[in-house]
């Protein structure tokens, strides 16, 4: 079991880390999506690419990798369609396709993914997905449809014929959501249903982020504590805001050794992967959302305005909780898993 | 007239006055300011206020029985409220006659509003360390600075300003109180739009506004023993209100939730039963505290254990909400996006946690103080705001 | 509704905890149960009486009293079986009996009162009780009894024939329990078994008693904390400290406020008695041993010693936590009576 | 010979000579003092310790294999962890080298047993607070005093004390670090009962109590810096054991409680889910902290975050554990409760939860430290220990 990371891990980390510092920084992340910034992400970093395998122009990497990466993103609230794609990314390599690896490879397609089911004839299909993330920014949606033959996997051009998109505002104001409604939307069968592994993964990727924003949130809250003067002195050295903080700390660390291990697991160990995926969903988003909300909070009445930063972090973990499902859906997992 | 019967007048005024729904916002304030005159002439305005600036003369008891009467009813004096619980209050205990003839009477007769300008931006629990500075000028004062936090001020014609006088003494000894003419030039209100994008709190300006001598409240650096009658009647005021209704129109209540997810699955209920826990050992707390309050215990800092509860409970209520209903609460136009949200406002306002918690710690269990360093320090070598 | 104490019920109040201030003081608590301490709290202060019926030489008061006595009775960490006693009486009085409760309201006997179903034939019982509370100590048992005619409640002699009483030490060094065995133990029928009421009551009373325990915990934690030095300053004077005291006296007010409310809709708003008894046990009993333990831990390492008192608080919490069953009972009860 | 020899090599040894059983606590000292003798011969006592003095010389790696295959096996040489963990490197940092010939090679081969003397009932997490006395007399000093929370000084033969040697200077300034022979006359060791009715700690009573000032360890009036170098080999000990094995008997973990009680009911279930959660986030918090430390990265304040977590995590077991077995699990003879009599004690020994969240905080998260008004006042005008 491989906890810690590589050099290799700390150089992308660092290279990515250092690129969204500059290029997506916390004021331009409430202008929302920038397609430049996703060209040069994908361009000069290669990240809509990672996961992608390397006979598809892919780097071919793990999720070990691929969690670094999404930690940063997540740290840095980037907005528009990265993780969306990468859980398309992640579905497809279980039903490869050309077309859709390479240019989600070479950054020119992004994509989202159901979970929900929808009803195909192997040309076309039709149904509504509710919320359907980055819905309106995705180029394609790749989906489960249920045929005469079996579940299959298609994929669906959202800009194309038969599909109406509405736009969905959500709590997460970096991340919007979808609303897809097919009629004959034309379709492209990618394969037969995989049967294990993608949700399992996409777990691990979303903890992976939520690892980022929680992090994120306690430097956020650390920093203002050593400069943010009550009482004449530094917030900080208070208790009450101190032992705060290292619970939160603690927090962290638990997280992030089950993000290492789930990831670990889904690279190397696949008998572990399911047990470790609901872990890491059951405790990460919820220590995420905790961090958050205890860092906005301790930041007093400036974290409650809009102009402030706090909110951006604590609504993204909210709605993060929340994306597969009511969590309780990830301790029921669990409970089944450990055979209760 | 005995109690039951002011009671029963009371109500029967309260059916017949009160507007059905809250009309919308701009045409709010001249409602506002038409119901409170009506309310002044029944007699309803200052109940227990001196007959002599404008009040009823009453006692506590007929106090207590007009706002029990009027918990079922939704008054549309919002606008009063800083006026009538805080501001209004200051003037009657530390004002000059002049003072009180001035401006009690128009407050009572809905006539002028009121807001309150004491917090900054680097002075929030540390109200103390304000810096917005007055400097004397003749029989006058010049005001420059910025304040934050402040309700109604878009719509207020005075302020009550705390404001330092003095930097060469320890903070608490170098403040002064005014009233200040929201309308005087110089005076700018920008609306500051809290997390959920709602502007309910504005910040305000101060660029050379000149306060005559004469609408100085209290001594000269004398300004913090005002604020502190001031926060005291704040705290009357919030202590009062807390966890008085509210929970009906809380999509993340228990009633609301228990129709909106699904009650068959097992740890659904059990999440629904903590809530239920929570709020009605919340709700039993309020109400023994009211009791206690009508039988002449007054629950001084017991209130602030009040406040801290609720502040958990609103907080505690809007997550596991949002965890119950699941994706669709973050969904926009979902009451519950709107919840969680505005959940935090309740920590945030009016004290926070940590304050809440000092101050029972303090105050209720009367354990020893924090060391303070900042108590004898002169101002300006103060450590204040926010500063490496 | 009434929340709070009358006069009567202030002096009641004041008379037991003086009362047992100097007659059962912590040292003298180790020592276990002491007739004498009974014979004088029953005698001179008719607590064994008090909710006896007047017809029966008792008081006549409700569970608002009880609630009162219990609370300091709790808070002494009184040894024996006072409360199994009251248990007892709660049932009589639903099934009155003069010999029983004019026995109990004089002092002369004690009594314990059995939850589970023993077998009877009318004149005498068998079956096992595996934990009977101051089983030891009561001298008449009140148990319901699957007979041919139905459930009847009897009274079995503990000291008489066919009885084989085992001691059981507990966590809670202060009360112990009982194994007993009755096998032909000749028994007096006192009448059908009372279909309501019984169980929510022992909810109401044993919530006084740990809303006692919880205050005296409490209280012992505050005064220490105002006179013990660490680094100079009181440890009150941390934020560490003073944030957590302030939070137990948070669960206190609630706790005490639920009590008043338990006992005011015994004795007055039989509707609402199942619900408030079984929020009364499902928060008062927590916050209880929650207290309890944050009042030792913060006690520091004399805390962890025996011959400090901070674990007997500690221990008489969890015992009481779980005497009534496995906790979780009450919150299925509560989800029951909110029909969730 | 390479590191994956001497681990076989190691194991082999460990096979062969590890007793299967304890053997029962009398008898227990005389086949621990047998066992680290063989230990000794075999090459694996003070793997890391120069030659000169009786260890090895090898290096941390070798250290780190031994120790790795030792983690299979229950080595009977708990009364030797204090010397070897604290007291031993604290005399081979700091002491002369007459101490280091005279006490180090008779710790590695187990013929002489150590127990550590700093904290005392006015002195916890505040150990510099300390008030037993060392009075020069000669070149020797006279000890006065009470220490507490001492492990296997019932056995010991030698004690490391620090004790105070200047009342006139602030508290830290005088302390004096002595080696203490604990057969000397005037030391007298008492038994200190835990709340679970075991005795694993002492209190320990000096009586004019003399000690040579060649069993001096370090400068008059610099103990506090030696105190440090053992208090940091403490935390490294601590940190190196904490959340290794431990679960596999503890009647309170997730696989014990899982056969014990009624995994149909969905509230139970969860319940134990969130026990498997907690315990596997902080065993895979553990392994982290111990792949850095293979890799050469010392956690550092770190390992304090992963103790405040254990502490809690037991805790939270034993009071979960109570919860699902309900009523019987407080009876005498059941293994919980003993469990819960003992859960406590993580957090109280080894320095309190508060203690951790301040390391925490001021060593992990850099935050500013509380102001201090001990350092800098004689300690015969400080508040120490419990008093009005």
């Amino acid at each position: 079991m491989k906890l810690t990371l590589s050099q290799e891990q700390q150089q992308l980390r660092e290279s990515v880390r250092s690129f969204l510092r500059t290029a997506s920084p916390l004021p331009k992340v409430r202008q929302g999506y920038d397609r430049r910034v996703y060209a040069r992400l994908n361009g000069e970093l290669g990240l809509s690419g990672l996961i992608v395998p390397e006979e598809y122009g892919g780097a071919g990497a793990g999720l070990a990798d691929l969690a670094v990466a999404l930690e940063e993103t997540g740290a840095a609230l980037l907005p528009g369609p990265f993780l969306a794609t990468t859980f398309a990314a992640i579905a497809l390599t279980k039903v490869p396709d050309k077309e859709l690896l390479t240019g989600i490879a070479e950054g020119r397609i992004t994509a989202t993914l159901s979970g929900e089911e929808i009803a195909g004839d192997g040309a076309t299909v039709r149904g509504t997905l509710a919320q359907v993330l980055s819905g309106m920014e995705a180029d394609v949606l790749v989906a489960p449809a249920r045929t005469a033959g079996g579940v299959v996997m298609v994929a669906v051009e959202l800009a194309g014929p038969g599909v109406t998109r509405t736009a969905l505002e959500t709590l997460d104001l970096t991340r919007g959501q979808a609303q897809v409604v097919m009629d004959g939307a034309p379709c492209r069968v990618l394969g037969p249903q995989p049967e294990t592994g993608i949700g399992d993964r996409l777990c691990v990727a979303l903890a992976a982020e939520q690892l980022g924003v929680m992090r994120a949130a306690l430097d956020a809250i650390v920093a203002y504590a050593k400069i943010r003067v009550a009482f004449g002195r530094y917030i900080g050295s208070y208790q009450g805001v101190k032992h705060k903080l290292a619970d939160m700390h603690c927090k962290l660390e638990q997280a992030e050794s089950i993000v290492r291990y789930a990831a670990w697991a889904a690279d190397e160990s696949p008998a572990e992967l399911p047990g470790a995926a609901a872990l890491a969903q059951a405790y990460v988003g919820r220590a995420c959302f905790e961090v958050a909300r205890d860092h906005l909070l301790l930041h007093g009445g400036i974290g409650f305005t809009w102009e402030h930063d706090a909110h951006l972090f604590y609504k993204r973990a909210k709605a993060d909780e929340v994306l597969m499902g009511p969590p309780r859906i990830h301790r029921a997992r669990l409970a089944e898993l450990l055979e209760l | 007239m005995d109690l039951a019967e002011y009671r029963r007048a009371a109500r029967a005024w309260l059916q017949e006055n009160v507007p059905a729904d809250e009309p919308p916002e701009g045409d709010a304030i001249t409602r506002a300011k038409h119901f409170m005159a009506k309310l002044y002439d029944a007699g309803y305005s200052g109940i227990t206020w001196p007959k002599q600036w404008g009040g009823q003369g009453l006692t506590q008891a007929e106090e207590r029985a007009f706002a029990a009467e009027a918990r079922d009813f939704t008054l549309p004096t919002y606008v009063f409220s800083i006026g009538l619980g805080m501001t209004g209050p200051t003037v009657m205990d530390r004002g000059t006659d002049a003072q009180r003839e001035r401006f009690l009477r128009p407050l009572l007769r809905g006539e002028e509003i009121w807001c309150q300008l004491f917090s900054e931006p680097g002075a929030g629990s540390d109200v103390a360390s304000l810096q917005t500075r007055a400097v004397r000028d003749g029989d006058q004062w010049v005001v420059n600075g910025q304040k934050v936090w402040t309700s109604v001020a878009h719509h207020a014609d005075w302020g009550l300003l705390l404001a330092r006088t003095d930097v060469d003494v320890p903070k608490h000894k170098g403040l002064t109180m005014f009233v200040v003419d929201m309308h005087h030039p110089g005076v700018t209100v920008r609306p500051l739009k809290d997390m959920s994008g709602r502007a309910n709190f504005n910040e305000i300006f101060f660029d050379n506004v000149t306060i005559p001598d004469e609408h100085r409240v209290g001594e000269v650096n004398d300004g913090w023993s005002v604020a502190v009658t001031t926060l005291l009647h704040e705290r009357l005021s919030i202590s009062a209100g807390v966890g008085m209704g509210g929970q009906k129109d809380n999509p993340a209540s228990f009633e609301a939730l228990r129709k909106a997810v699904d009650t068959s699955d097992p740890l659904v209920r059990d999440q629904l039963v903590e809530l239920h826990i929570r709020s009605r050992a919340l709700a039993l707390f309020n109400q023994r505290l009211a009791q206690e309050t009508e039988a002449g215990l007054f629950p001084g800092a017991r209130g602030s254990a009040a406040k801290l509860l609720l502040a958990e409970l609103t907080l505690f209520q809007a997550d596991v909400a949002t965890q119950l209903v699941g994706p669709e609460s973050v969904l926009a136009g979902h009451p519950l996006a709107q919840a969680i949200s505005l959940a935090p406002g309740m920590a945030l306002g009016g004290g926070t946690n940590e304050i809440m918690r000092n101050i029972v710690g303090d105050r209720v269990l009367g354990l020893p103080p924090e060391p303070r360093v900042d108590k004898t320090v002169p101002f300006k070598d103060l450590k204040v705001g926010t500063q490496a």
